[in-house]
């Protein structure tokens, strides 16, 4: 049964490779080949899930030790899997959600020539995100860590015959790496520490180490997760990573691969939870993007965009909950499951919408789209009612045990914790509502918006083979994109419930993450009700906003937190300024210094020789007189020296 | 008065003659210095064969008038050829050692 | 006595350079074959030499060959080869053959290359070509120098006498400065006499930096051997001899004198693998030279100069060595991050790899000089990988701008549309040249990076950067030549050819093996690194809670 | 006796005297040598400076070096020099101005500098004691230099001859002009000189015809002016032409001039034209004549 583990990444990964290579032979039935096999790995996550399911949960864990990858002295990486109850929550969410999206990308890349491409980056995006959860060790782990940075650098950067896709994509690749360097040195720090990165080792020797190198290695840690999940100060790029197509926004930077950073830190809870300080500055992260990331969401007019908010602000919750140890620790990944349902749910509808409107990304432009796509505006509703934690969602259970247990962090920290919390999620009310209103209520603005600009900020290509005609004609979406939306609509709606009657989830992680009850200053219920009622107070806000007055075409210009929000709150700016230029001036000054400078040395005194020689040729006139003036002068010389020595 | 100033005096013409092949172009002349400083040290062996009282010096001095008669023959042949090739006796127009 | 394999090895490319080099000026295309023949030959006999060569025995040389040769100074003719020399020589061996496939029409009389800008230009040139130099024959000259160079540097990797290796490590620039000042790829902006002059000041510079280096190696040779003749009574060049006498304590060289030795030795290695300050001559070399030369110069030849330092400035000079590392360290960070910077700075494509392998060749030294057996594992490991993906990258560069004849980023764009296979590829040399986990390079970055943290964390940190630096310069590389809208130019570049595929597919396989298993390769060189670390007796530092034990404990 | 007594190691005061005199002389001739400009002068002053030795050669007891000296050097070589000096016929002065720069500085300083080194030398070697040659010259100077030349020296004796020899025959060698090709016929040279197109007919000879015909004097063009080509090149190298056109223009003119006075006294004719007829006769030249036979013209 354990040698299954392997073919969970190997599935995705030959589907990349025959995908890729196989040319164009296959683009055919390239992407069924693609379902076929993520379906396949899905398949055998579950086979092992019902299988891990019949052991007793203390001995869940299964390993399988492929082969020894690097030995080197004392540096012994192996490529081994490990299987607990946390990596198969993520094997399942991954397979299955990237099932359903594959599903949903063979309806919505239909129009696309390089579909079969499109189908090999997502498979090998599986493969890398697989490897990720299931490695065994850290440095394997990065391996996965940067496949995926990989694969949503590909995906991101799809269309790349626009520039603003190839951007973006490498803006995404590089702001990950500096995670990723976080993520090295960590590994570093590590081998040092303990002479190995294996997951059990290491986390079993946290207690006999200074709690200094452990902050150091927690840090490190956070850094990597910042990078990966789009936290502050590195989030940055998921703004820009819209650009790619809307499955892979879905799949990639809603569902799986931006929680990354919730199950590194999740993976390596027992480093935190020896290193306090660490920990701290994991909550503050969290809690920091979590409301920075609603605002952004609050001013956004791009649909895809204002999920991107969220999406960060939701992640912002799980680090937080993740920082918070391990009261958190399992409502974190909790609430990762649910996100990843109803968010890829939201993104699918959001894409489904732009299917429908010639590809408008401008939610001032939508408006009343109810009636033209039932199908998406139910399952975009159900999503939309379960982030929002509408009582009985799945949203509601997660996002609310994680104020809980922010309050339940206890001391002062305590209660900033719990009432940031209960802000975004008023935050969070407010801008889904919003969202909500603007697509699919209010009066018909696209068919007074007579015409919209030719290039709208992410104008997919699709769009240009569909034509561009001045009023678009919304329509339900094929099945194929239908299908998909209704079951994450379905987990949206239940997994919540699932999971946390009679505390399945906790008890089912509880092995791997530990988990305790924190002493919560307040009872479950007051919790519950105060998430409600700000709940209410953000939905009526919104209301009264987009729901009542009609919403003008163009934005109004907005106070000045709105522009600055709808500049993602100056961060870009701040990198243009200080990274980019202040790294332009850099290089060419150290152009300009390695040319004049240290080549200019060399050439100096290479001239400088060509000189003296052309001085010293003066001399040799050839004229026998001066020959022998110097003669002369020797012998005179000579005759001096005979004298002086004998003088002496 | 001591021999010695022989000696200076030969010390004198041999400079004079020195100088005289480092001034002047005429390859003629040049020879003829050459000529007076090969005399100078004739002087001077003479003067030590005086001092030292055998006749070894001269011989010396014998053998220099020899020699410099040799070499002054063949001298002025070359000179007598290179003037016929190249219608000059001075020393500066044969400067075709500088490439 | 048995059979010579490694002399045979060295051998086999000279003669065929000679084959090459007498074909009549007629028969160009037999002479590309008889040199790749020549090539494929010396790559059996390596592999050959792979399989006979066994990791772990005792002896610290193997396939050893001992003759007399200048038996008056103590020099002979000693070939062997540990476990790093065996790899780098099948290194060697297995890139020469796709150099020339690579190479194969740039030394062609012009007016048969395919060529947009200059065309003219170009044919009017050849034609007088033809007229000027009637039997000079550029194709053979050019392969057979190829060959040549194959075989000094792999006597140059076997070699165990010192005297023997200075004399091919020297040897090697004259054929290199014939390959660089004759043969330039047609690509640049300028006239073909600008080119010209640009190319010899490049071979000139580069024979230049490299004979100051080596003629300072000279001296400290020559002061080896007066130091070996003063304390063992005959004096000797032999590396064993040497090793041996010092292990025994019979030769202790005084601190000073061992010192001004290192030096001597260090400055000529570091300016062949161009070191921070010594770098400037390769990017003019790279950029101006054809590419499989420019691969041929940093995949190869600057090999010689990592390795030696590896064989000869830590065997022959451990206390020196250590004694200069901090100072070999931070120049080495320097490299690192001024490379890739300047990498960034570039305008013109083979420019901007060379920075980048200057900054790479940053690695390697600080994994040498960490003397940790991780670094020196890795950097070993690097100087493979280093060859491999440089070598990839590089020659799809060439292929591309054989294409476009021009050598400016800014006059690509969207060649990804046109030519997606050489888009593919270049994509993926680019990503093994920053070290995406997966690709070979990934493994010994790594191993370099832990290795010096474990000894020196703040330079290993500050070396971190260099991997987020280059990721930006490949990424923006591959931006602006590769996506965005099609440029003029480019619309109807052709894709990757057979021959061309040829080349590049095995090396990308290669890449992703040795991404994958690396182990083989490892396994050949963990023994001779640990042997070099104990004789300059470095221990690993020890982790300071050994998980190992900790689970004993339990 | 006399001699002998010259040869002593005291040296006489007579010798001081003579040393100081002829001394002065050397050197002053020895500087003329290398200052004259031109080469016959040096050459003559060198011959002068080298009889001052030769004397000098006997006073220090060498009478057989200093017969030589005068026989063989100022006899022979110095002649040697002045037939080379002729042959050449020296582009005479050699301007003493330097071609190469600073060159007559820095010979000068070093000259200077070497003297006064070597004087120095001498000045310290200790050289004080001189036993004269009384006893080496018992015999007589020349035998005992025979002795020493044909025992001691033999060989470097008989090695001098054959330099001797070889050096004549060096000289031989390198004066004698080898024939490389044969000589041009006369029809080739004429084809050469107006293949040049200079100077087709042979070149006018020297001379003013019937007045001059001396090789120095170039010969007049009619216009009166003197032809370059008349002269050998070495007369004009050495510039020693004598230019005459002026002079017979100046007769002319003044002939002109008592040819009137002629005219105006006509009566006399008696014995006056003897008289007068003689200056013209006198230099008996192209002008002359023409007087001359206006002369008769006015006799008849």
């Amino acid at each position: 049964m354990e040698n299954l583990i392997g073919w969970l990444v190997a599935a995705p990964l030959l589907g990349a490779a025959v995908l890729l290579c196989g040319g164009k032979r296959l683009d055919r039935l390239g992407h069924w080949l693609g379902t076929l096999l993520a379906a396949a790995s899905f398949v055998i996550g579950a086979v092992l899930f019902l299988d891990m399911l019949g052991e007793d949960e203390h001995h869940r864990a299964m390993h399988q030790h492929l082969f020894s990858w690097i030995p080197v002295g004392g540096f012994q990486a192996d490529v081994a899997f490990q299987l607990d109850q946390l990596s198969m929550t993520f094997v399942l969410l991954i397979t299955g959600v990237g099932t359903l999206i594959h599903i949903y990308s063979i309806g919505y890349m239909e129009h696309d020539e390089r579909r079969r491409r499109f189908f090999g980056y997502l498979n090998l995006f599986l493969a890398a995100m697989l490897l990720l959860v299931i490695a065994d060790n850290y440095l394997l782990l990065y391996v996965g860590w940067e496949g995926v940075g990989l694969a949503s650098y590909l995906l991101i950067g799809f269309w790349q015959h626009k520039p603003s896709a190839a951007t973006a994509a490498k803006k995404a690749f590089l702001v990950n790496r500096v995670g990723d360097v976080g993520l090295s040195i960590a590994i570093m720090l590590m081998f040092t520490t303990f002479g190995t990165f294996t997951f059990g080792p290491v986390l079993e020797a946290t207690g006999e180490t200074s709690e200094g190198k452990l902050t150091a290695i927690g840090l490190m840690l956070l850094l990597a997760a910042c990078g990966k999940s789009a936290q502050v100060p590195l989030q940055s790029w998921l703004g820009d990573a819209m650009e790619g197509p809307t499955p892979v926004s879905a799949l990639i930077h809603a569902a799986t691969m931006v929680t990354a950073g919730v199950y590194l830190i999740t993976r390596s809870g027992a480093i935190f939870n020896a290193a306090p300080d660490a920990q701290t500055a994991v909550v503050t992260v969290g809690a920091v993007t979590l409301i920075f990331g609603a605002i952004i969401g609050c001013a956004k007019d791009d649909i895809k965009k204002a999920l991107a908010g969220s999406t960060m602000s939701q992640i912002g919750y799980m680090i937080l909950a993740a920082g918070l140890g391990p009261i958190g620790y399992v409502f974190a990944i909790m609430h990762l499951v649910t996100h990843g349902f109803f968010k890829a749910g939201l993104f699918l509808g959001a894409g489904s919408v732009m299917h429908g409107m010639n590809d408008e990304v401008d939610m001032r432009k939508y408006g009343g789209l109810r009636k033209y796509m039932p199908i998406t505006f139910i399952t975009f509703g159900l999503g939309y009612l379960a982030i929002i934690g509408f009582p009985g969602l799945s949203g509601f259970f997660s996002k609310d045990k994680i104020i809980e247990a922010a309050f339940a962090k206890g001391g002062t920290e305590g209660w900033i914790l719990g009432l940031t919390t209960l802000l975004g999620a008023a935050i969070t009310a407010y801008y889904m509502t919003r969202v909500m209103l603007l697509t699919f209520f209010g009066e018909e603005r696209w068919r007074n918006a007579a015409t919209r600009s030719p290039n709208a900020p992410s104008a997919e290509p699709a769009a240009e083979t569909r034509g561009e005609h001045a009023e678009p004609h919304p329509h339900e979406s094929p099945k194929s994109m239908t299908i998909p939306m209704i079951v994450l609509a379905f987990g949206s709606v239940f997994a919540g419930g699932l999971f946390s009657v009679g505390d399945r989830f906790v008890h089912w992680l509880e092995p791997v993450t530990g988990h305790d009850h924190g002493d919560s200053p307040l009872s479950a219920t007051t919790v519950t009700l105060s998430t409600v009622a700000v709940l209410i107070v953000g939905v009526s806000l919104a209301w009264a906003q987009y729901g009542r007055k009609p919403v003008p075409v163009v934005a109004p210009r907005g106070s000045l937190l709105t522009r600055a929000a709808r500049r993602d709150l100056l961060q870009d700016d701040f990198n243009h300024v200080v990274l980019v230029r202040g790294g332009e001036h850099l290089t060419r000054s150290l152009v300009y210094v390695d040319h004049k400078l240290v080549d200019g040395v060399v050439n100096g005194t290479a001239a400088s020789v060509g000189g003296l020689s052309g001085r010293l040729r003066r001399l040799q006139n050839g004229y026998a007189r001066s020959y022998a003036v110097s003669m002369f002068g020797g012998t005179a010389v000579l005759i001096a020296a005979t004298l002086l020595m004998r003088a002496v | 008065m001591n021999p010695v100033n022989y000696l200076y005096l030969a010390a004198l013409l041999f400079t004079i003659g020195a100088t005289g092949v480092l001034l002047r172009r005429n390859a003629i002349v040049v020879f003829m210095c050459i000529e007076l400083m090969l005399n100078a040290c004739n002087l001077a062996f003479v003067t030590f064969s005086r001092m030292h009282g055998n006749l070894d010096g001269q011989i010396m001095a014998f053998f220099t008038m020899v020699v410099a008669a040799a070499e002054v023959v063949i001298g002025l042949a070359i000179i007598v050829s290179i003037f016929r090739s190249r219608h000059s006796a001075s020393v500066d127009d044969a400067s075709l050692m500088k490439l | 006595m048995s059979f010579p394999l490694l002399t045979a090895m060295a051998v086999v490319p000279a003669v065929g350079a000679l084959v090459t080099a007498a074909i009549p000026a007629a028969q160009r295309t037999t002479a590309k074959w008889v040199a790749l023949l020549f090539s494929l030959v010396t790559l059996v006999l390596a592999a050959v030499t792979l399989v006979r060569f066994d990791p772990d025995s005792e002896d610290a040389y193997q396939l050893t060959e001992s003759h007399a040769w200048i038996a008056d100074f103590g020099v002979r003719y000693e070939l062997g080869v540990d476990g790093i020399a065996v790899v780098l020589v099948a290194l060697t061996a297995l890139l020469i053959p796709f150099v020339i496939l690579a190479g194969w029409n740039d030394a062609d009389p012009p007016a048969s290359s395919v060529h947009d800008k200059h065309d003219k230009h170009v044919k009017h040139e050849a034609a007088d070509e033809v007229v000027t130099q009637g039997r000079w024959r550029p194709t053979q000259g050019f392969f057979a120098l190829i060959l040549m160079v194959e075989a000094m540097v792999i006597l140059s990797f076997e070699a165990t006498d010192v005297f023997l290796f200075y004399v091919f490590f020297e040897a090697m620039l004259i054929p290199m400065y014939f390959l660089i000042g004759g043969f330039g790829d047609r690509a640049g902006q300028l006239s073909e006499e600008e080119t010209a002059t640009q190319r010899s000041y490049a071979a000139v510079k580069f024979l230049l930096y490299n004979l100051a280096g080596g003629l300072i190696m000279l001296a400290a040779v020559v002061g080896l051997y007066a130091v070996t003749a003063d304390d063992l009574g005959t004096g000797t060049f032999s590396l064993q001899q040497i090793a041996e006498a010092r292990a025994s304590g019979q030769l202790d060289i005084s601190t000073n004198t061992e010192r001004l030795l290192f030096l001597g030795f260090f400055f000529a290695f570091a300016v062949k693998a161009p070191l921070w300050p010594l770098h400037t001559w390769l990017p003019n070399a790279m950029g101006e030279s054809t590419t499989p030369v420019a691969v041929l110069i940093t995949a190869v030849v600057d090999k010689v100069g990592t390795f030696a330092m590896l064989r000869f400035c830590l065997q022959l000079f451990p206390e020196a060595s250590k004694w200069a590392t901090p100072v070999i360290l931070v120049l080495a960070v320097i490299s690192i991050i001024y490379g890739a910077l300047l990498a960034v700075g570039q305008r013109d494509i083979k420019r901007l790899v060379a920075y980048a392998s200057i900054s790479h060749f940053g690695f390697i030294i600080l994994g040498i000089f960490a003397m940790t057996s991780q670094g020196q594992n890795g950097a070993t490991l690097y100087m493979v990988n280093h060859g491999i993906s440089t070598a990839a990258l590089m020659l799809v560069a060439g292929f591309l701008i054989s294409r476009r004849g021009s050598r400016l980023i800014a006059d690509y764009g969207g060649v990804q549309k046109v030519a997606p296979v050489l888009a593919g590829t270049f994509l993926i040399g680019g990503l093994a040249t920053l070290s995406l986990p997966g690709l070979a390079p990934f493994i010994s970055e790594f191993l370099v990076l832990v290795g010096t943290f474990s000894r020196y964390p703040a330079i290993g940190i500050i070396a971190t950067v260099g991997i987020v630096l280059a990721a930006l310069y490949v990424l923006v590389l591959y931006q602006r030549t590769m996506t965005g809208p099609v440029k003029a130019g480019i619309e109807g570049m052709p894709d990757l050819k057979a021959r061309e595929l040829t080349v590049v597919v095995p090396l990308i396989a290669l890449l992703v093996f040795l991404g994958v298993y690396p182990k083989p390769v490892t396994d050949m060189i963990d023994p001779a690194v640990g042997r070099t670390l104990s004789v300059v007796d470095k221990q690993d530092p020890k982790p300071d809670v050994p998980a190992q034990d900790v689970e004993a404990a339990k | 006796m006399t001699t002998l007594a010259a040869a002593a190691s005291t040296t006489s005061t007579g010798e001081a005297v003579q040393f100081w005199v002829l001394g002065t002389v050397a050197v002053i001739g020895a500087l003329s040598t290398i200052l004259m400009k031109k080469a016959v002068h040096s050459a003559l002053s060198l011959a002068g400076t080298m009889i001052i030795l030769a004397v000098f050669y006997l006073a220090n007891g060498a009478y057989f070096l200093g017969v030589v000296q005068i026989v063989v050097y100022t006899g022979a070589i110095m002649m040697l020099f002045l037939f080379v000096v002729m042959l050449v016929g020296v582009t005479a002065a050699d301007s003493l101005k330097d071609t190469i720069k600073g060159q007559r500085w820095l010979a000068a300083g070093c000259g200077l500098g070497f003297g006064i080194l070597l004087i120095a030398g001498i000045g310290n070697a200790s050289l004080k004691t001189s036993q004269g040659l009384g006893t080496a010259n018992a015999g007589g100077n020349v035998e005992g230099l025979a002795e020493l030349i044909f025992t001691k020296y033999v060989f470097a004796f008989e090695i001098t001859g054959a330099l001797l020899i070889t050096a004549a025959v060096g000289a031989m060698v390198l004066t004698h002009r080898e024939r490389i090709e044969r000589p041009a016929t006369q029809r080739q040279l004429a084809e050469r000189r107006v293949r040049a197109g200079r100077q087709l007919p042979p070149l006018p000879a020297p001379g003013v015809y019937a007045r001059h015909n001396a090789v120095n004097i170039p010969g007049l063009l009619p216009d009166g002016t003197p032809s370059e080509h008349t002269v050998n090149a070495t007369l004009r190298g050495r510039g020693q032409i004598k230019d005459v056109s002026r002079e017979a223009l100046a007769e002319l003119a003044a002939l002109e001039q008592r040819s009137e006075e002629w005219l105006e006294r006509d009566g006399d004719a008696e014995g006056g034209p003897s008289k007068e007829r003689t200056p013209p006769a006198r230099n008996g030249s192209a002008a002359g004549n023409v007087g001359g036979t206006r002369a008769e013209e006015e006799v008849t």
